[in-house]
């Protein structure tokens, strides 16, 4: 089992281990339990976002508007908390909301049968404007809200909450993908559509639940965003959907759909947030930042595919 | 007269202004063996479809035990007790054989998979037809011949009293076949209905209990296979009729020319080891094996598309091939086993998949030349009697005989002087047979050196002047094909007698 | 001793405006011997709070933030209270947070003053077309200045379209002209845009004059050299930095500082 | 041949009359000559960018960098001449950095052999990266270059350059694409690579070929954005590549390879920019806006997918 889970993530985490290896040389306070927490919570909302989008892309598709369901997702709770509602209300609408926008994505790719790229494009621009629309193009603050406030700022059993968070995605998250009959129909459906169908999947149902579910893990780092900034902004997690997509590369999850799991897209999140911290710890030039984090995608890919290589070899 | 469990009443399927199948009416019955016999593109694999739920019929009626039925979808049809296994395969490269084989039909409890009884049911049912494929295998490491018997392992995994076979041999080597056969005697003994698609004469007249051929989408006539015979079953299927299957070799021509290529000692230490022979100018030379003996592997290295050890030469010179370019500009030209994903662009017309290999030599100075490439694909068309609507039909649309012979046409124009043929008759009808058999006559006639690499022995004992057996990744022996027994060459191929 | 090391995070580094700024403290950083360490957050709220959570880490002597959204911003200014980091801020202020001092322009005053010298040139009456940047407070303030000091005056503001990068503000212009070819007046809230928008007026041959905001070298050149363009709200970025620093330094050797800085925006109207 | 023109771009010409038939309804100034030139001016440097696109996209691949390559060629240009430097020299520098920022993208997705998304998602950092730093963050601006003025400005017979360059573009690729075998490589490659590996088709070089090409459309399309702006900024055309990729796909390009041409991609283009222009002259909400495109973008798709269905069927 841990052999086999060593062998499967061998390349990628191995990249992540010499990328903390090396930062560790480079920051004193790297490995300080203060910043290794702050790493950890940097990360959980692109994390959860990317468990979504792993969905997507397994089915050989994508989800650009993620980003923008975030936002939505957030100003949708903060708004209703700002007019009095309850938190045990809002919360469940907010990420009905979500939910729904994933499932436009899912039912007009499905329906119109064509590439999810151009839906869900579209729809990252009409959600941030309904997004932008429903406040303004303001942020809403809201300062004391006790649960609202808990979500990214509590403890449980002195645990920061937002952590206790990512813990439950993943676990649900690898659960549905590798234990339910749904996870394996992803898989099938992404990696060959046609033979789904022969095989009685129904295709589009598949395609609108998954497309569901990457709305919802949106809505959920939207509401985990908005709790932690103690404000929703129309412009929040602007492009948040690339990091999402390349942490389910670095991953190990194929753009030609039917492979990845929710544990390579985690270690992938894990990479990019630990290089943005040690660049940000080493102060590093904003334009270098931009530089080196492309030069260490590619080179993540690379090791990725040379190892799958000499595996296959 | 056993009971009727499934019947088509005036079926139709239209694909715009194609009738792809036409007014059909068949009566399915309880432990016979069906079959559907017409040439490529008649309508054999959309009236499965049909009956699959994969298509709605245009008009007509398919009725089950008497009762009217439609077939929305695959699972309906699958819900009715109809187990089908494809000609295109429908498998999931990266799920292992247990996982295919339950695709979407998990043992499971609250939507969640039960892995181990995956895995144990699915060896129970590889067990029970006798398939030697281990369940834990990811399928995209399988052979097309393992993947086919994996198809069928699928097929059976649900519970079904008509079982659908289309073409399930065309990528079988005799001891898979055995493996098959057994199984639908099986079915057969189980009081099932199974219908049977396939191009292989004697296969036909093997299995079948009653038959009905099918010509342009029509219905022909069903008759008892015990009142015919293989002769007037062609003449019913293509219309007229049929003197040979093998064309002869017209013997005013039969020196065979100059060394055309030497392969000496060719190795990949992963695919095949020390490899050697010789092929002349004007001889067909027939590869024969068992699937995976590594035939493929040897013509991927001579193309260029796997790497070797070793030496080839070609007219004298020493060459080495790195990539399939190096190869055509060596005279070589290969029609891979797999046309779906190795010859064709699917997608595009038939015009652009003719001239795929010679749109740049027919080309001036960078510039495509569509006057001649037009006349090339008509020609094309003629020549080789490919049925399509217009030239500008997507080759995804066509029969898999047509796609065949697409696959040839492509390198036809480029005259090569070495072809070769990786299964170039696989799914092929018996009348397109004779017209790709008489095309490498012709070629040969003309001085092309040709390799033939079959599954199917009558075909290239009768097509070779020399045959070589493959087995294991070796080549074991060489044959003269003139008077030589089929017996013979089993022994080696199978490597029963290995003391030799 | 050890220099004191200070965080400094700014809205963007891709903006003239918050160059200069960022020039501004790195010189005032060297007058006043600090270690200044400068990190930019893109416009992007939440790299911004990982990149001074990181600064906490750090454990620096102080914080100097223009932040990307004031409401937002709270939380990791909370903890750099808990962590008694002092934090000061630049351009843009922090609500609902612990600040030793704010040093900003006033940006709806400067707005105002905009509008001010767009009700002299008109003589208090034309149509005017405005730029905006949806969704950024700054520039919202300025606009909603302008517009409080034309509001009793006749000039109508008859189109607002976004013009949050050079190309698109003279897109936009360009487009706003041949809607509203009376056009008299283009308040542009910043130099990227008033240079956008006076290309397109050159462009169009339309009448309209533009007024600007921020002043930085570049715009005031373009207020030189093109008669379209007929003044700019000046903003003291390097002031501003230069400021910012002298006050944490004061702060950090325990001398009194105020809790404001205001940078007064003065007109430019050319040579 | 015209005939055929019309049914092969039937839906989407129609969906371009119909946008400009209602345009003409909701604002007067719509059908103005100078409001035309302005919509052609307008749309003439993301078309000729996306025309580049349209070589990646039909080898079913895409190109997220080329945004980034347009503000690097525009800034190369601007601080060579600044500097001095002959405009006749910078130009074809300028150019060759285009050339080179696209034979990267083809080099390391042909080398690695993992899926263009992620190599120019990774380049479009790492040239946004390069661009800021080579200015520093700067716009740098130059006003007295008449050659380089002359790029945008210019006139000839009376046509504006832009318009002229545009269509030579049109007519060179249009002519690369439909009439020279590379062109046809290009199809056949998209369509099935390993067939045309198998067909003797150099595939790699093929794709490099390819991505040097969109990387010189965005060249093109980056000088000519610096002579519009009499100015280089290392942030220009940021988020360019969604606007190219909205105009192939549009245009009825598919993203799975081996289908599209100029010709949609140039209406596709059009149709991006009539709305623009007629929501800006309608003075429509920018929020609104952002809802108003990705609907009419979905819109548009739909047509073109019905309209194929029919033709099917
Ligand atoms: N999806 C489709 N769209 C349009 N035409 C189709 C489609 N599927 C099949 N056809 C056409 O229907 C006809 C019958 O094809 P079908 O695949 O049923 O032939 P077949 O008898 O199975 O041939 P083969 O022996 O080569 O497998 C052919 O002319 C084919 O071109
Ligand atoms: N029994 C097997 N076990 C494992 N791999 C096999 C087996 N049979 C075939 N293969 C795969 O097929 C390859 C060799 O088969 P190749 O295709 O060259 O043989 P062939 O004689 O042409 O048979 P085929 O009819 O399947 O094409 C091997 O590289 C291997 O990957
Ligand atoms: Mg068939
Ligand atoms: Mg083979």
């Amino acid at each position: 089992m841990i052999k086999g889970f060593f062998r499967e993530y061998a390349g990628i985490l191995g990249g992540l281990l010499i990328l903390c290896l090396v930062s560790s040389f480079l920051s004193e306070y790297f490995w300080s339990v203060n910043n290794v927490t702050n790493i950890v919570l940097q990360t959980s909302i692109v994390a959860i976002v990317a468990f979504g989008m792993t969905y997507a892309i397994l089915l050989a598709g994508i989800d650009l508007s993620v980003g923008s369901i975030v936002a939505l997702t957030g100003l949708v709770l903060v708004i209703g908390l700002t007019n009095g509602l309850p938190f045990s209300l809002m919360l469940p609408i907010a990420l009905l909301v979500a939910v729904f926008c994933g499932f436009s994505n899912g039912l007009i790719t499905t329906w119109l049968g064509v590439h999810p790229f151009i839906v869900t494009m579209s729809f990252m621009g009409i959600w941030r404007g309904v997004a932008m629309l429903t406040s303004d193009g303001q942020a809403v603050s809201l300062y004391d809200n006790a649960p609202f406030e808990y979500i990214f700022n509590g403890y449980l059993f002195g645990i920061p909450f937002p952590i206790i968070i990512l813990l439950s995605m993943i676990a649900l998250n690898h659960f549905v993908l590798s234990k339910t009959t749904f996870g394996r129909r992803v898989y099938i459906v992404g990696g060959n559509p046609e033979a789904a169908a022969y095989s009685g999947i129904n295709v589009s149902k598949t395609t609108i639940y998954s497309y569901m579910i990457t709305g919802l893990m949106a809505g959920v780092g939207g509401v985990m965003l908005a709790s932690r900034m103690f404000s929703a902004q129309p412009t929040a997690a602007n492009g948040m959907e690339l990091d999402a997509i390349a942490a389910c590369v670095l991953g190990g999850t194929s753009l030609t759909g039917g492979r990845g799991t929710i544990i390579g897209t985690l270690i992938g999140a894990l990479i990019i947030a630990v290089l943005s911290n040690v660049m940000s710890l080493m102060n590093v030039d904003f334009f270098v930042s931009l530089i080196v984090k492309g030069v260490v995608i590619l080179i993540a890919v690379g090791i990725d595919v040379y190892k799958n290589k000499r595996k296959a070899a | 007269m056993s009971k009727v469990l499934l019947e088509t009443v005036g079926l139709c399927k239209h694909f715009g202004d194609n009738k792809a199948v036409d007014g059909l009416s068949i009566k399915f019955r309880a432990g016979k063996v069906h079959t559907i016999l017409g040439e490529n593109g008649c309508g054999k694999s959309t009236t499965l479809k049909m009956l699959a739920g994969v298509h709605a019929p245009t008009f007509g009626s398919v009725l089950r035990n008497g009762k009217n039925v439609e077939f929305k979808s695959p699972r309906d049809s699958r819900d009715n007790g109809i187990a089908i296994i494809f000609q295109e395969l429908s498998l999931c490269n990266n799920l292992t054989v247990a996982e295919n084989i339950f695709a979407n039909n998990e043992p499971h409890r609250f939507g969640v998979i039960d892995s181990k009884k995956i895995l144990s049911d699915a060896e129970a049912i590889l067990n029970k037809y006798h398939i030697p494929i281990s369940a834990e295998i990811k399928v995209g490491s399988l052979s097309m011949a393992q993947r086919q018997l994996v198809e069928i392992a699928k097929g059976l995994s649900y519970p079904s009293d008509v079982v659908i076979f289309d073409e399930p041999t065309s990528s079988l080597s005799d001891s898979e076949v055995e493996i098959l056969f057994n199984i639908i005697s099986e079915l057969k003994s189980e009081n099932k209905s199974i219908i049977y698609v396939s191009h292989k004469m004697a296969e036909i007249m093997r299995i079948s209990d009653e038959i009905t051929v099918m010509r342009d989408g029509q219905y022909i006539d069903t008759v008892n296979k015990e009142e015919t015979s293989i002769d007037p079953l062609i003449t019913m299927m293509v219309g007229r009729e049929m003197n040979d299957i093998y064309p002869s070799k017209n013997e005013s021509v039969s020196e065979i020319g100059d060394l055309a290529l030497s392969v000496k000692s060719l190795t990949n230490p992963n695919a095949f080891h020390n490899v050697s022979f010789d092929l002349h100018a004007g001889e067909v030379v027939g590869f024969f094996g068992l699937v995976g003996a590594g035939r493929s592997d040897v013509m991927n290295a001579l193309f260029g598309m796997l790497p070797y050890e070793g030496e080839i030469i070609i007219k004298g010179k020493k060459v080495t091939i790195e990539t399939p370019i190096i190869a055509i500009k060596n005279g070589i030209a290969f029609v891979t086993e797999n046309r779906k994903e190795e010859g064709l662009v699917l997608d595009h017309s038939v015009h652009i998949n003719c001239n795929l290999a010679s749109f740049e030599r027919i080309a001036t100075r960078g510039l495509i030349n569509e006057q001649a490439e037009v006349s090339q694909t008509e020609e094309s068309i003629k020549r080789m009697n490919i049925r399509v609507q217009n030239r500008l039909q997507s080759v995804g649309s066509l029969s898999g005989g047509n796609q065949q012979k697409i696959v040839l046409a492509k390198w036809l124009e480029r005259q090569p002087d070495i072809l070769i043929l990786d299964e170039p008759t696989r799914g092929v009808d018996v009348g397109a047979k004779y017209e790709i058999y008489s095309i490498i006559r012709e070629l040969t006639e003309k001085g092309t050196a040709v390799i033939l690499v079959s599954s199917e022995l009558p075909e290239v004992m009768n097509m070779s002047d020399r045959l070589f057996v493959m087995r294991e990744k070796k080549l074991v022996k060489e044959f003269k094909t003139k008077g030589l027994t089929q017996d013979q060459v089993m022994v080696y191929a199978t490597g029963v007698d290995s003391n030799d | 001793k050890d220099e004191p090391v200070v965080c400094a995070s700014l809205l963007t580094q891709s903006h003239p405006f918050y160059i200069a700024l960022g020039n501004g403290l790195k010189e005032g950083a060297k007058l006043q011997h600090i270690n200044l360490k400068v990190s930019v957050a893109n416009q992007d709220l939440a790299k911004q709070i990982n990149d001074i959570e990181d600064c906490i880490t750090k454990n620096v002597d102080a914080i100097v933030i223009s932040p990307v959204d004031s409401k937002g911003i709270r939380g990791p200014l909370k903890k750099a209270e808990r962590a008694n980091i002092p934090v000061i801020t630049v351009d843009i202020g922090a609500e609902n947070s612990k600040i030793v001092s704010h040093i900003a322009t006033d940006n709806y005053g400067g707005g105002a003053v905009a509008g001010k010298l767009a009700v002299k040139q008109l003589g208090g009456k034309g149509q005017v077309v405005m730029l905006s940047y949806p969704g950024i407070s700054s520039v919202e303030a300025r606009l909603q200045g302008f517009r409080d000091a034309v509001a009793d005056t006749d000039i109508k503001i008859v189109a607002v379209q976004p013009g949050k990068t050079r190309e698109e503000s003279m897109t936009s212009t360009i487009n706003m002209l041949q809607a509203n070819p009376e056009t008299d007046l283009i308040f542009a809230f910043g130099d990227d845009m008033m240079i956008g928008a006076g290309l397109a007026v050159t462009k169009q041959k339309s009448k309209a004059v533009v007024i600007g905001f921020d002043g930085m070298p570049e715009g005031i050149k373009a207020v030189d050299e093109n008669d379209h363009i007929i003044g700019v709200v000046k903003q003291d970025a390097d002031a501003m930095g230069k400021t910012a620093m002298k006050v944490v330094a004061d702060y950090l050797n325990g001398k009194e500082v105020k809790s404001e800085y205001p940078i007064v925006p003065v007109l430019y109207t050319g040579k």
